[in-house]
């Protein structure tokens, strides 16, 4: 009775401090990014990206979603191949730009879904490919003049107002990252995947975590990114060893929350 | 009067205690069942409210808390009694506790069981309780550590706990006579169970001493801090009647007050139900009254503070507010609290009352009318008559799904209380017999003193 | 926050209200709403409405005290014994004061009303859990409980009547708080459009919460109390109100100061971020 | 903005229905979710065409007549929120309450979806070929005499087409009715001033003296009137503050903001002015000596004890109109609500042309050069007309548009009833209220922000303008029709060539906006295209120097002769005023939940109705707030909650206009009473208006009592000696000086 009691007593403890360690590492997120795109150091993205160590990600994941680490896979009226349009050129894929289809995303909160327009504007003049059955599906839904009703695969609960500009806006277009990185932090390797699954955890601690890195608000030399020298988080900015000035992202419960 | 006849045979403890486990009359199903249907108009009451919203309680702006919250307080209180007679008492060495220590303490258990129903039922979304509590999760947020109400969710949930613990240990030397006197059923399994092969040596006796006294020790300050803390829901805040320093031991006294008065109704309806007047004897009654007395006096000074603070504090706000308690909307409230809490308390002064049961019994009641009244003296008037005058409602009053959870608690706690004196010996039976043996030890010492005495003044004087 | 930001910045996230060292940058919403201007129409509590998706609870709740204005135009009188009130009716609009040291901030048990660094006082809805204690701690008493579940309450909002409602705000369902944003999603909008462009939110009606915009006599001015430039950074300047001050020096002066600002119930110290202007009445007539 | 008309129309029907999803509770335990929703996105789109950002267009407000220009905030097809068009110079940027419910007037669930034909007591739904068939089935075979047309007050295009199919049916038979239009005032403007609706510069004005005009409230043009207020309290051109006097039985908002609000014994108003012209010149104003003569027997001590009002009092009015320079006079509702109301008008009107206020602070408006389109306001002479008509069974067939007559007339009149006696009645309507359970036909309406139209405002507070109205959204009701549309379809069953080339009347007024571009301002823009677009994104169309009507300065006092305030009348001893709440006017925005729960400001009473009782007669009469009170004039009686209310005189009582439905829907049926139901069919002497405050009451307990629901607490808006709301007492604050 006694070892009993001795053992799962130590068994709780050593959960709770797993767990306790687990909430305290940093999930999944994207490197602190530097001032340019040159600055990212892969090895780093590469531990970042692995997140903390392999038992908390277990846990954190494991609460999130089960066992499995990826979002469902979703069935969509046409098997989007998202590796042959975004995917690099040596895979067979044509390199086209994110923000090509989904071209709200730098100034709207959605990042959208291209109207049938766009995608029969391309295809009406590659014949080549014009027999095949998801374009003829495609074509159909054109004629009938439906849209087609995509699933959602990241759908943030609707308390939740995350902004696509906002972010597109400060790391693609005051920062100069490339496009297809700035949207993985996010949405993970979408140029490898035809219909696209969810890759990241996107629960609140995924959030606050990259939002309580300090990133930079002035290049060296003072100057600051973009006209922003001022912050809009809790926690005054610093300026680190190379003088630049560095300051959270905006983290106050009210910029996703209202 | 004596405490206890020495001469009582450990064996005959043992049946007396054990008797009362045996299977009850039909009396007891009929009440249990009442019991039960009370609990079950609560519990239909809550389902409607988490249902429908809070709305269905009649709450308005400003009236944001009503008889929950004054409700809630009520059983915190009562929950301190059990700590005071098990705990405090045990470490003065004030044995006379010994025989009625036990269903204090579960009283304390059982009226912290409703009193956390109450922290459930008053919020808005229950199913998100959890957010209160200081846990590592996924959205990487936190309570408000600032908060008293986060706080005191902790000290409830720590004092249960603790209490839980305390009832248990001390129950386990009960529990081996239980399973010893048990040849077979369930009972025998449970009682093999809990009372963790207890079979009385002298290692066990000693560890059993130490945790005992361990526990004991924690509890009090425990209990002092969770009533202290509840206290802070109204201290820390600004509004008028709340913002009071004297708050914290008002509180405290208030509990142990109420929880007193509490002991006084279950010491007699125990001691009639199940014939322990050999062990709750009047003159330990007449021992809890005189308490109940004396902390009703602190008790009753410690609000003369409240009032003195609020009058000479020079605040127009708390001014206004004491008089709005005297004279407004509530003062039929607030008057017959102060009568059944300060007034009614004085005829425990009387030597004749006592030891009368039925006087007794009746001003158990009185009292403890009196400081729930006194409670919802506390929550509802501020909200009636706080800062703001255009906000002030004087129109506004519980409905009666309010009414249905408060009567429901009552309901809740009978269940508990009922099943436990049927499961687990309500009276001590080791403590009781260590009581006898100390006492049959001092009469005899005292004998022999006296026949020292005698035998010296026979001799004109040893000195 | 991990636990180990929680630990080591605690006092700093949550900070009182702003002095030296954590100042309000860029921007400090206020307020400023002239009373000689207001004339109690209502415009204002109705585009809230309109803006905010507060939901109508009809009669009976209404009787019940269960209203969801998050602004009430109150209507006071002189009462000063005589047959007619002759110098007309005092009306006041009372929202949230936005508060620099809140007192509803610090007693949530779960931290869904808290101040955020541009000095609001912000409530987020699905982090409140209804323990009302922010309410009970208010002495304004200007924040309003879900009492119901209005969504699913009749004649709410009604099929196409819910067509009206601002995708930009939360619909709130039972059991929630809630009160004056001072149009969050508005100003969060105007900083987020600012920040785009690499410049700070302009004082010329770029941002303006609802019911300034409606407002027929103008009485209420909104802005950066922190942009010199701004009309209401102007008017606090003017009135001699300061922020972070409880006692005003103007209010020392002896005599008394022929100054109009104000701040309701200045002397409890939770430093409204809302100045009123006192309405005047003319002592010739 | 906008490209083309192609675009705009088909930016509607893109988006009408497809963004339908609303905001949800966002208050349930989230998780991020994947292939469970599905994302909408378009087939075609514009380039403006954003998820999740808004676009904003111009149109008009028809909450009421004031003609305030507004902003929709649309986004993903549906109108969301309505602001004030800063173009306009009647609005300038803001709205009333009244106005931001412009859209639960379009969004309402009570509107009616199809036409309905009377079968015995229900309405069935038929399709509009059918409706058209039917009216010209029964206009067949009857003479334009027996046709007759009701309609509330109208301009623009609509009256233009309105005039044409009158003449198409050979009828005269047009009565342009309103409730509660200050038609007695307009008309002693125009004798006094020579026009009916001059521009009142408030702004410019140092003592405004109002004569129960609520201009703060429902008078008007109250939004513009609000703005005027400000710029007249903060005090112009180095000037200290405004002062406003109110004069008026019951206080109403714009009372409540006086400096001194008097409360006179009604319908002595007129003797106040006049009074006060006696003292003006007693002060040194030189008045023209038949205005003197006129004046000479109304001296203080006689004004004074005639309207209640003290003599001192009088003096320091005058003494402060003579002093402060230029002053503005206004004759309001209170004034005009009498059997002498003109009188009343007349006299105070007086008092403007005694101060030289005129051609100062009242000033000639600005006119549109298209008098086609001037606006035909209405008053309730003609709903008498109309129903002495229908009485003597003069007409066979009744459209009914824009107005609620069985609501909204004395019961004592009978109109439902004569109204019966038609054969064949038609209801344009936008929900079935009173006057359209009534009708045999009702034809449903299209909300104002899902209608094109133009509107010429009656008060032009600076340059002329016309206010186009133009879809906000998709239609929301595919079976609704504009009131345009269908006077086009039935001007096109008599005079089908004339109007062949219009298709739908959004094409009649493009060829209309179009035919006369260079009057509208377009002369250098060669496109047509882009001048309709631009005018559409405008949603004003301004006249920079149109000409102004002219003011006759000079006014005499001829004819003007005031009956001595009434007598104490033993059975009847009150004097009803039913007052007009700015929310609710005349009952049409009952049914807006919005303005039901926006408090009345002066009693913050909510969704009922209430009699205003003085507190000195309250106790008089042992009633208490909350008593169930039994009001009965000689025409009707009711019954009502007591507010005891300290604004009003001791010798009136009040009850708000616009509640107490029968019908309309949800949120208008069953809240409160309908004061016109009670109130006797007196007529202004020379106008013929009905004078809505010549009705006497008397009121009874009837021993029932009920909590009055309402925002204000107990202690009914005492401070209770705190700090919440002071006041400044000072005749030297300069408020210009202030930022």
């Amino acid at each position: 009775m006694h070892s009993f009691l001795r053992l799962s007593l130590l068994l709780l403890g050593f959960f709770v401090a797993g767990i306790s360690y687990a909430a305290d590492t940093p999930q999944s997120n994207p490197v602190d990014p530097g001032v340019d795109g040159s600055a990212i150091d892969k090895a780093a993205r590469q531990k970042s990206d692995s997140g903390g160590s392999a038992f908390s990600d277990w846990i954190t994941k494991y609460w999130a979603e089960g066992p499995d680490n990826i979002g469902p896979a979703v069935k969509q009226p046409i098997e989007f191949p998202h590796f042959r349009h975004a995917g690099d050129h040596d895979k067979g894929g044509m390199e086209i730009n994110c923000m090509y289809c989904h071209t709200y995303a730098r100034r709207s909160l959605v990042a959208g879904i291209p109207p049938v327009q766009k995608c029969i504007g391309c295809h009406q003049s590659i014949d080549e490919v014009r027999n095949k059955p998801r374009i003829k599906k495609l074509f159909a839904y054109w004629d009938a003049k439906k849209s087609i009703p995509w699933k959602k695969v990241h759908d943030l609960p609707d308390f939740v107002r995350f902004s696509h500009e906002r972010h597109i806006q400060r790391f693609v277009f005051q920062l100069n990252r490339p496009v297809q990185e700035v949207c993985g932090y996010c949405h993970g390797n979408v140029k490898t995947m035809t219909v696209a699954r969810r890759q990241k955890l996107l629960s609140m601690g995924f959030c606050v975590t990259c939002h309580e890195i300090k990133h930079p608000v002035t290049a060296p030399g003072g100057i600051p990114i973009g006209n922003q020298a001022y912050w809009y988080s809790m926690r005054k900015p610093v300026i680190d060893a190379s003088g630049i000035l560095k300051a959270q992202g905006p983290n106050d419960c009210s910029v996703c929350h209202k | 009067m004596k405490d206890i006849r020495e001469d009582i045979a450990w064996a005959k403890i043992n049946t007396d205690v054990l008797k009362s486990l045996e299977n009850p009359r039909k009396l007891y199903w009929v009440i249990l069942f009442i019991a039960v249907a009370v609990f079950g108009v609560g519990v239909g009451c809550e389902v409607y409210q988490y249902n429908m919203g809070l709305g269905v309680g009649n709450f308005d702006n400003p009236h944001m808390w009503g008889l929950y919250i004054a409700t809630f307080i009520f059983w915190i209180g009562m929950s301190h009694s059990g700590t005071l007679l098990s705990a405090i008492l045990h470490i003065m060495h004030a044995d006379w506790r010994k025989p009625i220590y036990r269903f204090a303490e579960a009283m304390t258990t059982f009226s912290l069981m409703t009193a956390g129903l109450f922290v459930a039922v008053h919020l808005g979304r229950i199913w998100q309780i959890y957010f209160a509590l200081p846990y590592p999760n996924m959205r990487q947020v936190w309570p408000n550590f600032q908060s008293p109400l986060l706080w005191d969710a902790m000290a409830i949930f720590t004092y249960l706990s603790s209490s839980i613990l305390f009832l248990y240990v001390g129950m386990i030397p009960d529990l081996a006579i239980c399973r010893d006197n048990m040849h077979s059923g369930w009972r025998k399994k449970l009682y093999a169970v809990l009372s963790l092969g207890w079979e009385g040596t002298d290692r066990q006796w000693r560890n059993f001493r130490m945790t005992y006294l361990t526990i004991a020790c924690f509890l009090i300050p425990l209990a002092v801090s969770v009533h202290s803390i509840v206290s802070t829901d109204f201290a820390a805040s600004q509004q008028p009647g709340w913002h009071i320093t004297s708050f914290p031991p008002y509180f405290v006294a208030g509990a142990l007050y109420s929880g007193c008065a509490a002991i006084i109704t279950l010491f007699i309806i125990l001691r009639y139900v199940f014939k322990f007047e050999e062990y709750m004897t009047k003159s330990i009654l007449k021992k809890v009254a005189r308490l109940t007395f004396a902390i009703a006096m602190v008790w009753t000074y410690l609000k003369w503070v409240e009032f003195a603070q609020a009058w000479f504090g020079h605040n127009a706000h708390d001014q206004h507010l004491l008089i709005e308690k005297a004279t407004g909307t509530y003062a039929p409230f607030w008057w017959m609290m102060n009568f059944c809490a300060s007034v009614v308390p004085f005829m425990l002064v009387f030597k004749r009352f006592q030891t009368n049961i039925p006087v007794l019994f009746a001003v158990s009641l009185l009292l403890n009318l009196g400081m729930w009244l006194e409670r919802f003296m506390i929550v509802a008037p501020t909200f009636a008559d706080g800062f703001y005058p255009w906000t002030w409602d004087h129109n506004q009053w519980p409905s009666l799904v309010q009414w249905g959870i408060v009567f429901g608690s009552f309901g809740w706690f009978a269940i508990l209380f009922m099943l436990f004196c049927k499961i687990f010996p309500s009276v001590s039976m080791y403590e009781v017999k260590e009581m006898v043996y100390h006492r049959s030890l001092e009469t005899k010492k005292l004998q022999a003193l006296q026949a020292a005495g005698e035998l010296a003044a026979a001799g004109k004087g040893a000195h | 926050m991990s636990i180990t930001t929680l630990f080591e910045n605690y006092s700093e996230f949550r900070h009182r209200h702003p002095d030296g060292d954590v100042p309000h940058n860029p921007y400090k919403w206020a307020m400023a709403i002239d009373l000689d201007a207001c004339s109690g129409c209502n415009a204002c509590a109705v585009a809230c409405y309109a803006e905010n998706n507060l939901p109508v609870v009809g009669r009976e709740k209404f009787a019940n005290g269960q209203v969801m204005h998050w602004m009430r135009i109150e209507r006071y009188w002189d009462h000063d014994g005589s047959e007619f009130p002759e110098r007309g009716a005092r009306y006041l609009p009372m929202l949230c004061q936005q508060c620099e040291a809140a007192p509803c901030e610090t007693v949530c048990p779960v931290g869904a009303t808290n101040h955020t660094p541009d000095g609001l006082n912000s409530q987020i809805y699905n982090r409140c859990i209804g323990s009302r204690y922010c309410s009970s701690n208010c002495p304004y008493k200007v924040r309003y409980f879900n009492w119901w579940d209005y969504p699913s309450t009749d004649n709410v909002w009604p099929a196409e009547m819910n067509m009206q409602l601002n995708p930009d705000v939360t619909v709130r369902g039972k059991g929630v708080m809630e009160k004056c944003t001072f149009c969050i999603q508005r100003i969060r909008g105007a900083e987020s459009d600012a920040k785009t462009q690499g410049r700070l939110v302009r004082d010329d009606g770029e941002l303006q919460t609802a019911c300034q915009q409606a407002c027929p006599t103008s009485a209420i001015s909104f802005g950066n109390l922190v942009d010199p430039e701004s009309r209401v950074h102007k008017q606090w300047m003017a009135q001699q109100v300061e922020l972070n001050k409880h006692e005003q020096a103007k209010d020392e002066e002896p005599g008394g100061s022929d100054l109009r600002g104000y701040r309701v119930y200045e002397w409890l110290a939770p430093y409204p971020s809302i100045m009123y202007l006192e309405r005047v009445r003319e002592t010739e007539i | 903005m906008m490209n083309s008309e192609f675009d705009r129309r088909d930016f509607l029907k893109v988006l009408g229905w497809g963004g339908t999803a609303v905001a949800l509770t966002g208050c349930g335990n989230g998780m991020v979710e994947s292939g469970k929703e599905t994302v909408v996105s378009y087939v075609e789109t514009k380039d403006y065409m954003i998820p999740s950002v808004s676009v904003y267009f111009n149109s008009t407000c028809a909450q009421c007549d004031a003609g305030c220009s507004i902003t929709g905030r649309i986004r993903e097809g549906r109108v969301l929120k309505l602001e004030g068009n800063p173009e306009s110079a009647i609005n300038r940027g803001k709205t009333c309450g009244l106005g931001q419910a412009g859209v639960q007037n379009h969004y309402n669930p009570d509107r009616v979806r199809a036409p309905l034909l009377r079968t015995g007591n229900t309405g069935e739904a038929i399709t509009w070929e059918k409706a058209y068939a039917l009216i010209d089935e029964k206009l067949k075979g009857v003479s334009g005499n027996e046709v007759a047309f009701l309609t509330g007050g109208m301009s623009g295009h609509t009256k233009v087409l309105m005039g044409n199919y009158m003449d198409s049916l050979g009828s005269k038979n047009h009565f342009v009715y309103e409730a509660i239009g200050p038609a007695v005032v307009r008309a002693a403007n125009k004798k006094s001033y020579g026009v009916e609706m001059p521009r009142f510069n408030i702004g410019k004005a140092r003592v405004v003296l109002s004569f129960g005009a609520d201009f703060l409230g429902a008078w008007v043009s109250p939004v513009n009137f609000s703005q005027q207020y400000a710029q007249f309290r903060k005090g112009s051109g180095g000037h200290q503050r405004g002062v406003l006097i109110q004069v008026e039985s019951k206080m109403t908002i714009t009372g409540a903001n006086a400096d001194r609000w008097l409360a006179v014994r009604p319908g002595t108003e007129g003797i106040l002015a006049l009074g006060i012209i006696n003292a003006l010149g007693a002060h040194g104003v030189s008045i023209p000596g038949d205005i003197a003569a006129a004046v000479k027997t109304y001296d203080k001590d006689r004004v004074s004890n005639d309207t209640g009002v003290s003599a001192e009092q009088i003096d320091k009015i005058a003494a402060i109109l003579k002093e402060r320079t230029p002053s503005l006079v206004l004759a309001g509702s209170a004034a005009e609500g009498y059997a002498h109301g003109s009188q009343n008008a007349a006299a105070i009107n007086l008092l403007n042309h005694v101060l030289g206020n005129v051609g100062k602070t009242i000033e000639a408006a600005a006119i549109v050069p298209f008098p086609q389109m001037a606006p035909l306001t209405g008053n309730t002479a003609a709903l008498k007309a109309l129903n002495d008509g229908l009485a003597a069974g003069k007409y066979k067939v009744l459209f009914s548009y824009g107005s609620n007559p069985v609501f909204t007339s004395p019961a004592a009149m009978k109109y439902k009833d004569n109204m019966a006696k038609a054969d064949f009645k038609v209801v344009f309507a936008q929900y079935l209220d009173e006057t359209a359970l009534q009708a045999d036909l009702v034809l449903p309406l299209d909300s104002a922000l899902e209608d094109w139209g133009t509107q010429v405002p009656e008060y032009m507070a600076g340059n002329a303008q016309i206010n186009i109205r133009q879809p906000l959204m998709e239609k929301l009701h595919a079976d609704t029709r504009g009131m345009g549309d269908i006077l086009l379809t039935l001007i096109k069953q008599r005079r089908a060539a004339e109007y062949k080339p219009f298709d739908d009347y959004y094409g009649y007024l493009r060829a209309a906006v179009l035919q006369n571009k260079a009057a509208l301002g377009g002369a250098n823009q060669p496109d047509n295209d882009i001048f309709w677009n631009e005018t559409l994104s405008k949603g004003i169309i301004k006249f920079e120097g149109a000409k102004h009507a002219s003011l006759s300065v000079k006014s005499g006092a001829a004819g003007l002769t005031l009956p001595a305030p009434s007598a104490a009348d033993a059975e009847y001893p009150l004097q009803l005023i039913p007052h007009v709440n700015a929310n609710l006017r005349d009952g049409r925005n009952t049914n807006q939940p919005w303005l039901q729960e926006s408090p009345d400001p002066l009693t913050t009473i909510v969704w009922d109705s209430w009699i205003e009782i003085h507190p000195k007669k309250a106790a008089e009469l042992g009633i208490v707030e909350g008593d169930i009170v039994e009001v009965t004039s000689k025409s009707g009686s009711l019954k009502v909650q007591a507010y005891i209310f300290p604004g009003i005189h001791p010798d009136a009582v009040s009850i708000p206009l616009g509640r107490g439905h029968e019908a309309m829907g949800r949120y208008a049926k069953g809240y409160g009473v309908n004061p016109f139901q009670i109130l006797d069919m007196i007529y202004d002497k020379e106008t013929g208006e009905l004078a809505l405050h010549e009705t006497r009451v008397k009121i009874s307990r009837t021993g029932n009592r009920v909590i009055v629901v309402k925002d204000e607490g107990p202690v009914g808006g005492n401070q209770e000696g705190q700090k919440i709301v002071p006041e400044m007492l000072t005749n030297k604050v300069n408020l210009s000086k202030e930022i």
